[in-house]
């Protein structure tokens, strides 16, 4: 049987809550970044002009295609560079927090789009009839009318996303990144105690992870009745 | 950038000599098509019953289910995946044994279950919304021809069902192979450790990443294109959509 | 043939039902009518135990719904029913629909259960169509399938939901001649509808349902001539009169 | 006039110029490589390699006049530190890098400042003595070591019939072997040192076994920057010689190391001691 | 005010209206009517450019529908518009519904606007409801504030698509009801409906539309007097006879 050995544990928690500030931060910002260019994704999905319609399509399809820690690599390898040839920034300015927000909120965006799009198409077609009808230009009756009411209908299924997007930070560890998953690997690492460490770290996700999906199921019956 | 790029490293024996280095990827790319597959052929399994049991008219049931779609999707893959292989056999009584048998077995088998779990709560959900989308009708309509509950289930709502949720079935099966590269921790030699392993063994990382990248978007096209397939296959004449 | 002997049914703290009883004989057409929510649908779902109620009880054909050794499934096979939404299954061709229970539950071999089902196809006018979707024909069409697959179960009686109000203008007669040709034949039909010259064709009772109550069941001529309570009165006279 | 220091009279190019220019040096750490780099409780980077890295850039600040250099601390995997001195982000990396041909393609070494064998790690009743034992047994390594490919051309050419499991990093293959998942873990002496002093019962383990290859490491940089590299060989070269590398070394490897005051108790081998009376940049292999 | 001239349109290689030319007078009141399919929600909806077409053009108060100078929103905002699923927005209260198009397209003060709304709502007897949002109003009061909505924006005419046919029976009077008034008060109205009391009552002409083509275009009293086509014949035996 196995001895579990809990005491690094307390001494780590410092660190432990480093790292989840990190994985926070970069779920927040891949939400906010993924809906806003999500959502124009999915409008130029729906626009019957040709090419921003291949263009989305593309975009989707190939950053649905490739696993996140792929995405991830690259962009830790190839942005930092391409962000320091771009805005001149110091060779040393840390961009890896900033890399993995990119790669993340990109890599959502995708996701995020035929969440959007899904929910537009969810809207009656009538609505939009009913809105032009009243002399809305196309801008008005997204704005004030589709958009609104997509929204609602996505809240239950954008939230869902950002919880497995909460579950994913973990693979930042492919750039050193230490967010909650990683540090918690490396103090298990530094001190021997692997197995208590992600235990511990699962029961932390779970906590996380269902109070929120509890939330979710909240405000959806709040919804639908 | 000083990088030499050097694109016949594919074709370069191996340190062991048994094969070049693309015979190491070609074999990653085997064990990660075994791999999802099987797991997704007991996923589909798994999900299929607990969707199936999350919508049934019996409490404790339907309790028992939403439970386990729970438990298995509010832990990262990762850390269910160090549960399965190092936690569980300590803890259960055949783990011993298990522990005893190829270490490639171990490492398969511990995967094979882990995506399975995983992924088997992702696809009850899709199969509760499908059977939650039919119209409630379709159920009286069943029981009112003298079909027993099961036998509305198995010939009304469920074949309905699964013909509405093959786009975000498709979704799920792409999602397998992706997660499947997260087994690499547990030593798993599939395509993204086979990667790695090119890496450490030439330091040629970018060529190694872009092979990767290039399978990953294969598996992918024909993933596609199978479930095209069988969504043509399944369309019901006549019937427009899900809603 | 079907007792309904004081009824009553909660959602919740919401009673849908209220007491209600009534008496239908064999060969006996009932129409069922009352404003939306007043529990026609709920009243006549009880009837086959599609849904289940907590006081009173229910004979069909000396057979009690709420006794719980009953074999709900045998009962219902006896019983046809026909939804507003004709609720065929999609999936199936035309033949299917109207097989698969003959053969899943009944225990008819395939060859039978088709020659039934397709004799019954022709008598509801679409034999050309065996071989479709439900989704390939039309609303009307759909319901007449959909009256042919409960036939096909050789039942003691019908219940009908509605079976017009889904219907384009001009596709409600084709089923309502169905329905009538039914009722002429001498089966035992309960009907939920507000098309009260199909009341006045074949009727032999109607009764008026308002807020989970029965206000009126009456003789089709009693009821048409003077019904008795305002409300009935104040129905009818908003149903007719456009 | 010209006031110039001999050594480096010539124009500064590539890193020295990089770093003379942006005042700044980026130096990449590991994070768990005890001792050579890692965190401390405080989160803090130590441990033997990085001293030594500090040494070179006590020297740098010297000989640029740069009191004030600031540091930057990246912390680097096994997996990215190639391709991030490549790219610039790292601009030295000391931690416990293998020095081998293959990488001297991609990458350039200082001289070595580390000397470790590859050995086993057993538990003392399992039997193991030496390599020969493990036949017909489940043997587990680092995926990406040099032992890995060590065991697996042993395997093949002596025809031993081991299986051999690659475990993702030291953590995970010490608890394959703790869970009795394998017999030994195949590693450099050094990091197996470490393991024991992690380990929940330090005296049930032991370090056994011919040593069947001599590593060396070395701190990386970027290739073809002869002026870089000069200075960093000349600080180590001066810390082994002065014999103040023996202080360095009983400090992380003969007494209690943070986090949790354990010792390796790692006596300083032979080919070490040869290192430092001759210091050079010569891979093995 | 509302001409059609010579309008055709294809959906793909499927021709949904076939050389439709009418013409409505300021204050006339025209009933569209034929079977399902036959295109006339898609003849009413090219009336203000909710579907475009192919042939032909429409002139609305002068104004080209099918010029590509003309602006579209400001067209439609003067042309008022009913649907058969009212499509209120059901994120917004009643009092929402009435104002947004009025501030946000006629750019009148938010004061205004709603004064307006509530003279409106008054008058189609829902001045009680203005703080419910649609989902908390039956079929029929839904529909009649749609009417309000389409009148807040001082429409020249008002397009109906089939208003009634997704209300409950009983509901269906308390809507026409109020397009009867309107039609008294003598608003140009284009109504595609099935309800032949209401084309009696008030229409002044009645089409009928079969395959995307006019069949029929004739002066009410000609029109149930004797309907020229045989297929104007057996439509309008079909919706009445039941
Ligand atoms: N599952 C349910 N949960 C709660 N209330 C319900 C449920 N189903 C029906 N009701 C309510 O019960 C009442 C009766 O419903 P029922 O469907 O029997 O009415 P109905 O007479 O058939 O009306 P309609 O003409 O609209 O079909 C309504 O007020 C309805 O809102
Ligand atoms: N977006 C579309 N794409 C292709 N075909 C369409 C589309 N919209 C309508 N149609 C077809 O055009 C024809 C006319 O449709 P329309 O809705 O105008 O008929 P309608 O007379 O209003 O019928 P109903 O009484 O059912 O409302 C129908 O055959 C319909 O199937
Ligand atoms: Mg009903
Ligand atoms: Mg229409």
């Amino acid at each position: 049987m196995y001895e579990y050995d809990w005491s690094s544990i307390p001494g780590a928690l410092p660190y432990l809550w480093e790292g989840m500030k990190v994985s926070l931060e970069i779920t927040f910002v891949a939400i906010v970044a993924g809906i806003v260019w999500g959502t124009l994704l999915a409008m130029m999905r729906l626009s019957n002009l040709g090419p921003l319609s291949w263009f989305a399509a593309g975009y989707v399809n190939l950053f649905r295609s490739v696993p996140l820690v792929m995405v991830l690599l690259w962009f830790f390898l190839i942005v930092p560079q391409f962000l320091r040839a771009v805005l001149g920034l110091d060779p040393t300015t840390d961009t890896r927090l900033a890399s993995a927000m990119v790669g993340f909120a990109l890599f959502e965006a995708a996701y995020y789009s035929e969440i959007i799009r899904a929910g537009i198409q969810s809207v009656p077609k009538g609505q939009v009839a009913a809105a032009y009808a009243l002399g809305m230009t196309y801008g008005q009756a997204m704005r004030l009318v589709i958009l609104p009411q997509a929204f609602r209908n996505m809240v239950p299924l954008l939230l869902t996303q950002a919880i497995i997007l909460f579950q994913d930070t973990s693979l930042v560890y492919v750039s050193a990144l230490a967010d909650f998953f990683g540090a918690a690997y490396k103090v298990g690492e530094r001190d021997g105690r692997l197995v208590e460490l992600l235990l511990f770290a699962g029961a932390v996700y779970f906590v996380i992870c269902y109070s929120a999906s509890y939330v979710v199921k909240r405000l959806h019956q709040g919804n639908g009745s | 950038m000083n990088y030499n790029w050097n694109w016949g490293i594919f074709l370069a024996q191996v340190p062991t000599g048994e094969t070049t280095y693309l015979g190491w990827l070609l074999s990653g790319l085997q064990m990660t098509v075994m791999l999802s597959l099987s797991a997704w052929v007991l996923a589909l399994a798994l999900g299929s019953i607990v969707g199936v049991l999350r919508t049934v008219p019996v409490k404790w049931l339907a309790g028992f289910a939403a439970a386990y779609v729970e438990l298995f999707r509010n832990i990262p893959l990762l850390v269910q995946l160090f549960i399965w292989y190092f936690v569980l056999p300590e803890i259960l009584p055949g783990g011993t044994a298990f522990k005893q048998i190829n270490p490639v077995a171990q490492q398969f088998l511990a995967s094979m279950v882990c995506l399975a779990f995983f992924t088997s709560a992702r696809v009850a959900e899709q199969v509760r919304a499908g059977i939650n989308s039919l119209p409630r009708g379709q159920k009286n309509a069943g029981l009112a021809l003298g079909f027993t509950l099961p036998q509305t289930y198995r010939h009304v709502m469920v074949p309905m069902a699964f013909r509405i949720i093959v786009p975000p079935l498709t979704s799920e099966f792409l999602n397998i192979f992706k997660n499947s590269a997260v087994c690499s921790t547990i030593g798993l030699l599939e395509l993204a450790a086979q990667g790695r392993q090119l890496v450490d063994y030439t330091a040629q990382a970018y060529e190694s990443f872009i092979a990767v990248t290039v399978l990953y978007l294969l598996i992918n096209m024909v993933v596609m294109a199978v479930m095209r397939q069988v969504e043509k296959r399944t369309r019901v004449p006549g019937y427009i959509g899900a809603k | 043939m079907i007792s309904i002997k004081n009824v009553s049914k909660w959602y919740g703290a919401f009673q849908v039902l209220k007491d209600c009883s009534t008496e239908i004989q064999k060969g006996e057409v009932v129409v069922v009518c009352g404003p939306s929510g007043s529990g026609k649908s709920t009243l006549i779902k009880c009837v086959n135990a599609l849904e289940p109620f907590q006081q009173g009880d229910i004979v069909v054909n000396g057979i009690s719904v709420a006794d719980a050794k009953t074999n709900l499934p045998r009962l219902r096979a006896r019983v046809g029913m026909v939804f507003q939404h004709f609720e065929l299954f999609p999936h199936m061709t035309i033949t299917e629909n109207l097989t698969i229970a003959q053969t899943k539950v009944l225990g008819r071999s395939k060859e039978e259960a088709t020659q039934k089902g397709l004799k019954l196809l022709d008598r509801v006018g679409l034999k050309a169509h065996a071989d479709k979707y439900p989704g390939q024909l039309s609303g009307g069409q759909q319901q007449r399938v959909a009256i042919a697959r409960a036939l096909s179960m050789d039942p003691i009686c019908m219940l009908f939901d509605e079976p017009t109000s889904a219907l384009d203008p001009e596709m409600i007669n084709e089923v309502l001649d169905v329905m009538v040709e039914l009722a002429h034949e001498g089966m035992t039909m309960m009907v939920v509808t507000h098309e009260m010259g199909f009341a006045r064709k074949v009727a032999h009772r109607v009764i008026f349902m308002d807020q989970g109550r029965i206000v009126e069941d009456a003789k089709k001529e009693e009821f048409f001539g003077t019904p008795r309570s305002e409300r009935a009165q104040l129905f009818l006279s908003k149903i007719l009169h456009h | 006039a010209v006031v110039a220091a001999p050594a480096y009279a010539q124009e500064l190019t590539g890193t020295l110029k990089k770093i003379k220019d942006t005042n700044t040096i980026s130096l990449g750490h590991r994070e768990s490589s005890i001792p050579f780099s890692y965190y401390d409780d405080k989160q803090q980077v130590v441990g033997y390699s990085h001293e030594i890295m500090l040494k070179v850039v006590d020297a740098i600040k010297q000989e640029l006049k740069l009191p004030n250099l600031q540091i930057k601390l990246i912390p680097v995997t096994s997996q990215n530190r190639i391709p991030l001195v490549q790219n610039g982000t790292v601009d030295i990396e000391c931690g416990s890098t293998t020095n081998n041909t293959e990488r001297q393609k991609q990458v350039a070494f200082s001289n070595t400042i580390f000397i470790i064998g590859t050995r086993l790690l057993t538990r003392k009743d399992s039997g193991i003595k030496d390599f020969p034992d493990l036949a017909g047994k489940t043997v587990v390594t680092t995926a990406g070591t040099t032992s890995e490919r060590l065991i697996r051309k042993m395997n093949e050419e002596k025809q031993m019939k081991m299986n051999i499991i690659s475990a993702k990093d030291h953590g995970e293959s010490f608890l394959t072997l703790e869970t009795g998942r394998a017999v030994a873990f195949m590693m450099d002496d050094a990091l197996l040192y470490g393991e024991i002093a992690k380990a929940r019962k330090p005296g049930d383990w032991q370090v056994v076994g011919t040593p069947q290859s001599r590593e060396a490491y070395g701190c990386m940089m970027r290739k073809d920057d002869p002026q870089f590299k000069k200075i960093v060989d000349a600080t180590i070269a001066k810390l082994q010689t002065s014999g103040e590398i023996n202080a360095l070394y009983n400090k992380w490897f003969m007494s209690p190391v943070p986090p949790k005051g354990l010792n390796l108790n790692f006596p300083m081998s032979d080919d070490m001691k040869a290192l430092h009376n001759n210091p050079n940049d010569k891979a093995y292999e």
